[in-house]
């Protein structure tokens, strides 16, 4: 089956997120599809799987124009689309997620469920995809949660398959067995799009290459000639620098030491096991580990928004361990958190505000019970402008900025002032590589300058390409550690530690 | 996931869980629970507490429950008092809930033999009473239940349960019971679809929509009660339902009368409760509806409607809503009177988070409140020395007090409350 | 016109209680006497100044309040409007105000001769009573219903028992609100469960509730007793479950008041109402006339006059 | 320097405010306007349902808007009545911003008159000075307290505070109706349930008794002056106040930034029970002069529509209540010279609400009254 978008342009109230897009897409090919953030490309397989309405333009199947009035015509007529954020019910079992908007039904309405594991088993079978269906999705690893979203697709028999960002939560074990999906799709004579931000994956995936920005078709490429810094100038306008430039590695005195720290998760199951790690100052330590290994807790710990359940954590020689999350920021502890809609801004609250969520209290903008918004204002202003935080004015709802400039933001109020300690949580998940680079500069700015890093992220290229040291985690507890200022770390061996291989 | 447990035990028993609190404060509860039942209600307490089973008009006449007061109470201090040293000596674990649950139904059997102790009252016309009492109440929390799980938050329960009783006495009045039934509920699902309108297609905020539609509502309904009903009496005077009672079952000592001696309400809320359970955990339909309060984005994803099944739910609240407002008046009273329904709504959304968001748990919390609402009537016929004031607050402080002890933090559907807005 | 204006308790105007039984005086007066009528129904205690106050201004030439809740509004009133002519329904100034006259009943005289009925007609030998809220007003009638079964113990040796009710204590079934009429069904099936086959409810309208329960188990097994009018006659869907009313006149006098000012014999005042001048009393059985032996009647006529004459107290 | 002089600039760009939109405007001015013409014409349509003669239903509006702007007395009434809805309406709006729904107001109404009305009568002697500001202080620290209970509830067992309040306000009214009638409570000599007289001491003195024994406007409308300025200044220029809406708006964000959870909870319930308290003590010490069964009116039921209408910004809620004190005000006038129920008030008031709430409704119906929508986004692009 093949599909071509005609002329395609897409307006919310004043943006112009799509402007006269063409694109084909064809059976038992990929097509890699890339850009910036908010460059338009959800917005286009959005319009594409039904969700949204084109201003303009036209979709053909097979030459033939077709209208969809919503996502049940798309996925009547064979598209089906895994979307950037997870479109699952937490609180559903897989089979209940799979089945839901076709589900087999008995008499009086009666759900099949029985039949939709059988389903679900069958699918799995078929691609080598192993999820049990009756797993509450809220229960499951992000890589598993990704495989559900593709049964579903598999499950409405699509011929075309979107992937929005599929791979921004996988390890690099769970990229591998995730292409050889995407391959099994492919020569099944499925169309499958696939979009991403990592250009090393696209060139290893792709057939064909189509790069947006603002919103219109900048270029086209043949992943088999195209270079990365080709791509990445199509897709930012400028060249882009991949290679973090740092200083020698020159630790200094000890900022954190964790000495057998146990955090417990909310239902009172062991997250982190008698886990001990230092960083000093000068150094990056970076924590790899795939998502649902305790790195949330241990972060949640570390930044006193989650009790210990025993062990000793000592900042700058002073136990903390039972210190407020308030008395930690003020002895100069930065924290970058994972979630940042969730946890790390208030979307209602203005540019301004948010810039001084965590200071407000700071003598620099209040005096007794008041806060002196005119100062508030004047230093949201100039950190927006150091951090390159892109936004109209400093009265703008943080909510409608770009996520790249969200997460800018943050950075911009957690690095502004004095900190020694920076604890950053998954800094860049999903950013482009325009955004990646600048808050990668950022932090290595803050270790240069004698901050101690501590990052956790799931991205293994991240992790590898800032820190000093390397701490894998698993189930709780620090399985190898690898030591990178004496060259580089063998990324096989990291992606094998996350994985639980013993080291 | 296979070596989920390298961990040795020792790690677990050292370190501060939250389930250990847990049992210590349950404990706690117990052992000063026992104390109040040995100092207050086993003292000098004498003579032999009566319950009457039946009522001489039964089939089966079952004779009456003596229980001797004050050894029964001490019994009960000590199973108390054993009950709350084991938490602290085996931490309780899957116990904890068990055990303050069974210490919190002896701490209130203890008090009601201490209350009655050297008279009698009829168990099973309590038990009858706490049925009656909990039909508007269940209904309101099924009507909240059916909503909320499309993420419509329902604050308007009352609103439409005085709109289901006003219609029934006027409609009742006027062309007989069944119409009056029938309309009430049409009534009560019209309710549904403007707050449907209002917060789906118009996306006013839930909350003041709800308050608005209640405020409406009791002011049309006490206007023309006040400028009509006064001068057209007859408008104003509708049949009742009367209880029957179902052959066999109707029977049995003191089920019978609590389940099978009622009205027409009585079944319909039962029947409902599991009508509802049905179609929201067992249906395609239920499936949909559920994801659409969850997760819209989500179910719009998969070509489900949000916007319609949040209308068509948000209707069946109304109509629920409206049926058990008609109970008011066709189902006890046979009239309409201003602002009948006395917050018994607002009780019913307690009643639903209570029952977290579950058509039976909303039903059980409106037993519980049934319950301690017919225990108070009885406890001041009893003429214990409480002030009747505080006896009528029973039903409220218990409500508290299972909500703050034995539900905590109950998780809503988790779009409760918030618009969803396609594009 | 001569305008008669009334504000009302909380209750509104259709409590088919007392509200309604004094609005029923100004009826009689604008029908009989050709006056114009007014009323005005006080939401909230916070309205009772106010909507005073709204009346003022030469627009009514007497206000009638109703309700002992409105007495301290009616008097700083009265004392501020020298010239307006007032009345207050369930209250009485001492020393008397002389623009106000206050209209008491002693209900008790005849709740006692209902307690004494009630004992006799009963045949489960009990019977029981509960009130809205524990106010004076509500158990003055319960004191006098309980002294009256009693009384009817004493002299025939029998052990009626009254439910719901403690002179001593104070302490009794009470709904604690005046408008459920559900809560008057649950409580009145509350009493009946207990066995009592007689209630009296004094709550105003929560009492209808208790009728639709009287009517549904048949009057056999649950007779009511109504308070302030002949719900007889005000109540007249379910008046075969009434088996009299303990009638207080509040319509004749506020009818009496109104007469007063028309005709210029108005002064102010108390207007005592009691068993002796009729302004209380028990309602006609109507239907239930053949529930009431002769020698019952005989009895409750007999205790009227001895009540009349002081020679029986009821409020001891 | 170069540089610098550009990022200077570039943020003084950032500083700009943006003008308010046509959109902004229209739902702030015109939205207001239509909604209560909307909603007075429904009313009359229910009085025309209900066989009120159109003539009869003209008298009424007339006697609404002179019972409540018409004559100095119509005022004092407005204001009278206005004065306890915006101070729990300010609680609750504060409560609101802090993202708790709190239906409280009317139980601590009467937990916090009650106190005042107690302090008020039971303490003689003092000077004016002393005495009234501390029964005040009374009635808004019982208020508080009594606030606190479903505050601390949730803050420690999650308990809802939906499901606490309404309870509270159920065991409030048993509970005051328990006090009235204990001797050292209950007026002596009398033998309904009313509490003993405030001593003048304590009063709020009536502001216009110099011109007119009978305009109830009294001192209150200083204290609600005083706590419209207060709610405005602590919600948005104060550190509690921006912790406050940080909770409210994002409960894990405030988290993340340090701001203590149940902290704020507590004391966010607990600043709603004092206005509210003292919104009850403004009764029994400025209209009332004593605590009586029911004296809490429903007010804590009207100040959850106040506080919504008035979007849980002071000054809104200022002038929400302002209407719906005028609403009362006329609705008795309404009352006495056409006869028409009062009744009739509460349906126009929650019209007015729907109206106002819903300007997506509004415009559907007037669609004339308003620009064009794309209009609106060449406006905002530009
Ligand atoms: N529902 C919406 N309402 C308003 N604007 C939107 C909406 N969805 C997207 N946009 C805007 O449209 C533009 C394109 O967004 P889109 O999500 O398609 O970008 P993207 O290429 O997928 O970016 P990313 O890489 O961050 O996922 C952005 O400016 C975005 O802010
Ligand atoms: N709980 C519900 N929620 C939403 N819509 C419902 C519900 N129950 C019934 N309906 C509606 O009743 C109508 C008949 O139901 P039926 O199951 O036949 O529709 P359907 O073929 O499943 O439609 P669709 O596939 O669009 O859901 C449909 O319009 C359906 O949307
Ligand atoms: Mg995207
Ligand atoms: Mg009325």
């Amino acid at each position: 089956m093949d599909i071509e978008l005609k002329g395609i342009t897409k307006r919310f109230g004043p943006v112009i997120a799509n402007s006269n897009v063409n694109l084909t897409i064809r059976a038992g090919e990929v097509l890699g599809l890339l850009g910036e953030n908010g460059a338009g490309k959800s917005t286009l397989m959005n319009i594409l799987s039904g969700l949204y309405a084109a201003d303009e333009g036209q979709i053909l199947i097979d030459g033939k124009p077709v209208v969809f009035r919503g996502p049940g015509d798309a996925i009547a007529a064979g598209i089906g689309m895994v979307h950037q954020h997870f479109m699952l019910v937490p609180v559903f079992t897989v089979a209940e997620n799979v089945i839901l908007g076709v589900e087999p039904t008995g008499k009086l309405d009666w759900l099949d469920l029985a039949t939709a594991h059988d389903k679900v088993n069958e699918i799995n079978g078929k691609y080598g995809l192993e999820v049990d269906p009756g797993t509450r999705v809220e229960d499951l690893p992000v890589g598993l949660q990704q495989r559900v979203e593709i049964i579903k697709v598999l499950f409405r028999s699509a011929d075309v398959l979107i992937l929005d960002e599929p791979t921004a939560v996988l390890t690099p074990q769970e990229v591998t067995e995730f292409f050889e999906i995407v391959k099994s799709l492919r020569d099944a004579g499925k169309a499958l799009v696939f979009i991403t931000h990592k250009l090393n994956e696209i060139l290893e995936i792709a057939d064909r290459i189509s790069v947006l920005r603002d919103g219109q078709i900048v270029g086209e490429g043949d992943p088999k000639t195209v270079t990365e810094a080709q791509l990445a100038e199509m897709m930012v306008g400028r060249p882009v620098v991949f290679e973090v430039e740092k200083a020698a590695y020159a630790p200094g005195r000890t900022l954190l030491d964790v000495s057998e720290l146990t955090v417990l998760s909310d239902d009172d199951k062991i997250a982190v096991d008698r886990v001990s790690f230092q960083v000093k100052s000068g150094e990056v330590v970076g924590i790899a580990g795939v998502q649902g290994n305790g790195q949330s807790a241990l972060i949640e710990a570390l930044t006193g928004l989650h009790y210990a359940a025993s062990g000793k954590i000592l900042f700058l020689d002073k136990d903390i361990t039972h210190a407020s999350v308030r008395e930690r920021h003020r002895m100069g502890m930065a924290h970058i958190p994972e979630d940042r809609q969730r946890s790390g801004m208030i979307s209602n609250f203005t540019v301004a505000e948010n810039m001084v969520l965590n200071t407000y209290y700071d003598e620099r903008y209040a005096s007794g019970p008041n806060i002196r918004w005119p100062d508030v204002f004047e230093s949201a202003a100039k950190y927006a402008v150091d951090f390159d935080v892109r936004t109209p004015s400093v009265f703008t709802r943080a909510g409608s900025l770009s996520g790249g400039n969200q997460q800018k933001l943050i950075v911009a109020r957690e690095l502004e002032r004095e900190t020694c300690l920076v604890v950053a949580a998954q800094p860049t998940r999903g950013l482009d590589v325009g955004s990646i680079e600048y808050i990668h500069g950022r932090l290595m700015h803050a270790r240069d300058t004698g901050d101690g890093v501590l990052i956790v992220s799931s991205e293994l290229d991240e992790i590898l390409s800032l820190s000093d040291r390397i701490l894998v985690m698993f189930k709780g507890r620090f399985v190898a550690e690898f030591d990178a200022t004496k060259g580089p770390v063998d990324k096989n061996a990291v992606g094998l530690a996350m994985a639980g291989a013993q080291a | 996931m296979t070596m989920a447990a390298p961990h040795s035990t020792s790690s677990a028993r050292d370190i501060d869980t939250r389930k250990n609190r847990q049992a210590w404060i349950s404990g706690a509860t117990l052992i000063a629970l026992s104390i109040l039942v040995t100092t207050v209600f086993s003292f000098e307490t004498t003579g032999n507490a009566v319950f009457r089973l039946s009522r001489p008009s039964d089939t089966w006449v079952l004779p009456d429950l003596v229980v001797a007061a004050a050894p029964f109470n001490y019994l009960a201090a000590a199973v108390l008092a054993f009950l709350g040293v084991r938490q602290f000596f085996r931490g309780g674990a899957r116990w904890t809930a068990l055990s303050i649950g069974f210490g919190l139904v002896l701490a209130v059997a203890a008090f009601l033999v201490w209350a009655t102790a050297g008279k009698s009252f009829s168990l099973t016309g309590m038990l009858q009473a706490t049925m009656v009492r909990a039909v508007p109440i269940a209904l309101g929390g099924l009507a909240g239940v059916l909503s909320e799980r499309v993420a419509v938050v329902n604050i308007a329960i009352e609103g439409m349960l005085l709109a289901g009783a006003f219609t029934g006495a006027l409609v009742g009045s006027l062309i007989g019971g069944f119409g009056g039934l029938i309309s009430a509920v049409i009534v009560g699902g019209l309710f549904g679809l403007i707050l449907a309108a209002l917060v789906v297609t118009y996306r006013m905020d839930q909350i003041i929509a709800g308050v608005v539609i209640n405020l409406f509502v009791l002011g049309l309904t006490s206007y023309v009660s006040s400028q009509v009903f006064q001068e057209y009496r007859f408008l104003n005077d509708a049949p009742v339902f009367r209880a029957f009672k179902i052959p066999l079952l109707g029977d049995i000592p003191v089920i019978g009368p609590m389940l099978f001696q009622q009205n027409l309400f009585v079944y319909g809320a039962l029947v409902m409760v599991a009508l509802a359970t049905y179609y929201l955990f067992y249906t395609r339909h239920g499936l949909q509806a559920r994801a659409v309060g969850e997760h819209p984005r989500a179910a719009d994803t998969l070509g489900i409607n949000v916007y319609r099944t949040r209308y068509v739910n948000v209707v069946m609240a109304g109509m629920v809503a409206g049926f058990g407002g008609a109970w008011f008046t066709l189902g006890s009273v046979g009239r309409f009177d201003e602002n009948m329904t006395g917050g018994r709504g607002f009780i019913g959304l307690a009643a639903m988070i209570f029952g977290r968001w579950h058509p039976v748990g909303a039903l059980m919390a409106a037993l519980i409140f049934g319950f301690a609402d017919s225990l108070q009537q009885k406890l001041a016929l009893l003429q214990t020395p409480i002030p009747s004031e505080f006896l009528a607050m029973a039903p409220y402080i218990a409500t508290i007090i299972v909500v703050a002890g034995l539900i905590g933090r109950a998780r809503p559907p988790a779009a409760d409350g918030k618009p969803y807005i396609k594009e | 016109a001569f305008t008669a204006c009334e504000v009302t308790d909380t209750g509104g105007i259709d409590d088919n209680s007392f509200n309604q039984t004094a609005w029923k005086g100004v009826l009689d007066a604008k029908e009989k006497l050709g006056v114009e009528a007014r009323y005005l129904e006080s939401q909230a205690e916070t309205d009772y100044e106010a909507n005073i106050n709204s009346l003022l201004g030469g627009q009514c030439d007497v206000i009638i309040t109703v309700g002992f809740l409105l007495g301290d509004a009616t008097k700083k009133a009265a004392e501020a409007n020298p010239d307006q002519k007032f009345s207050i329904v369930d209250f009485s100034y001492d020393p008397p105000l002389n623009n106000v006259v206050g209209q008491v009943y002693s209900t008790d005289e005849a709740a006692f001769l209902a307690g004494y009925l009630a004992a006799g007609v009963s045949k489960s030998g009990t019977i029981g009573v509960f009130g809205g809220i524990n106010i004076p007003p509500v158990t003055i009638f319960m004191d006098g219903f309980y002294r009256g079964a009693n009384y009817y113990n004493k002299q025939k040796g029998t052990k009626v028992a009254v439910l719901g009710w403690n002179p001593e204590t104070r302490e009794g079934l009470f709904t604690n609100n005046f408008d459920s009429l559900d809560d008057g069904r649950a409580f009145a099936q509350n009493l009946f469960d207990e066995g009592a086959d007689i209630v009296l409810p004094v709550a105003g309208p929560v009492g209808l509730g208790s009728a639709a329960l009287a009517d549904e188990l048949g009057t056999d097994k649950l007779k009511i007793i109504g308070v302030d009018a002949d719900l007889y006659l005000t109540d007249p869907q379910k008046k075969h479950v009434y088996l009299t009313s303990i009638t207080k006149r509040m319509d004749s006098t506020v009818y009496a008041v109104i007469e007063a000012a028309m005709k210029g014999t108005y002064k102010g005042g108390v207007l005592a109402g009691s068993l002796e001048n009729d302004g209380v009393g028990l309602a006609p059985f109507h239907d239930m006339e053949n529930e009431v032996s002769a020698e019952m009647k005989q009895e409750l006529s007999d205790l009227r006059k001895a009540i009349i004459d002081g020679t029986i107290k009821v409020n001891e | 320097m170069t540089v610098q002089t550009s990022s200077d600039t570039l943020s003084e760009k950032l500083l700009q405010r943006a003008a308010p939109s046509r959109t902004e405007y229209e739902d702030l001015v015109v939205v207001p306007i239509f909604a209560f013409i909307v909603a007075l014409i429904i009313g009359a349509l229910v009085m025309l349902a209900t066989a009120v003669d159109p003539a009869t239903i003209g008298r009424s509006y007339i006697a609404l808007l002179e019972g409540s702007v018409g004559s100095l007395n119509a005022v004092s009434e407005t204001l009278t009545a206005a004065a306890p809805l915006v101070l729990a309406g300010l609680g609750l709006a504060l409560g609101f911003r802090a993202g708790l729904f709190n239906i409280g107001a009317e139980g601590q109404i009467i937990v916090g008159g009650l106190v005042a009305a107690i302090v008020g009568f039971s303490i003689e002697g003092l000077p004016w000075a002393l005495h009234l500001p501390l029964t005040l202080l009374a009635g808004a620290f019982a208020g508080a307290a009594y606030a606190s209970i479903a505050g601390w509830l949730r803050a420690a067992t999650g308990a809802h505070e939906v499901i606490s309040t309404i309870m509270l306000n159920l065991i409030s009214y048993r509970l005051l109706d328990y006090m009235l009638r204990l001797p050292w409570v209950q007026k002596a000599e009398r033998a309904d349930p009313i509490s003993k007289s405030v001593v003048e001491s304590a009063e709020l003195p009536r502001l216009l008794a110099w011109i007119d024994a009978n305009l109830r406007v009294h001192a209150g409308l200083f204290l609600v002056v005083a706590a419209v300025i207060l709610i405005y200044w602590l919600l948005f220029r104060t550190k509690l106040g921006f912790e406050f809406r940080a909770s409210g708006e994002n409960a894990d964000a405030a988290r993340y930034a340090g701001i203590r959870a149940p902290l704020i909870i507590v004391t966010a319930m607990g600043s709603a029970g004092a206005l509210a308290g003292l919104a009850g003590a403004n009764q029994v010490l400025g209209v009332l002069g004593r605590a009586t069964p029911g004296f809490s009116a429903g007010i804590g039921f009207d100040a959850i529509s106040v506080a919504l209408l008035g979007r849980s910004h002071p000054v809104g809620v200022l002038f929400a209540g302002l209407l719906f004190g005028a609403l009362k005000a006329g609705g008795r006038q309404m009352q006495v010279d056409a006869g028409v129920s009062i009744d009739l008030i509460g349906i126009i008031q929650a019209l007015i609400i729907v109206f106002i709430a819903a300007p997506l409704l509004v415009r559907a119906i007037f669609p004339w009254g308003f620009r064009k929508s794309v209009t609106d986004q060449k406006d905002s692009a530009a």
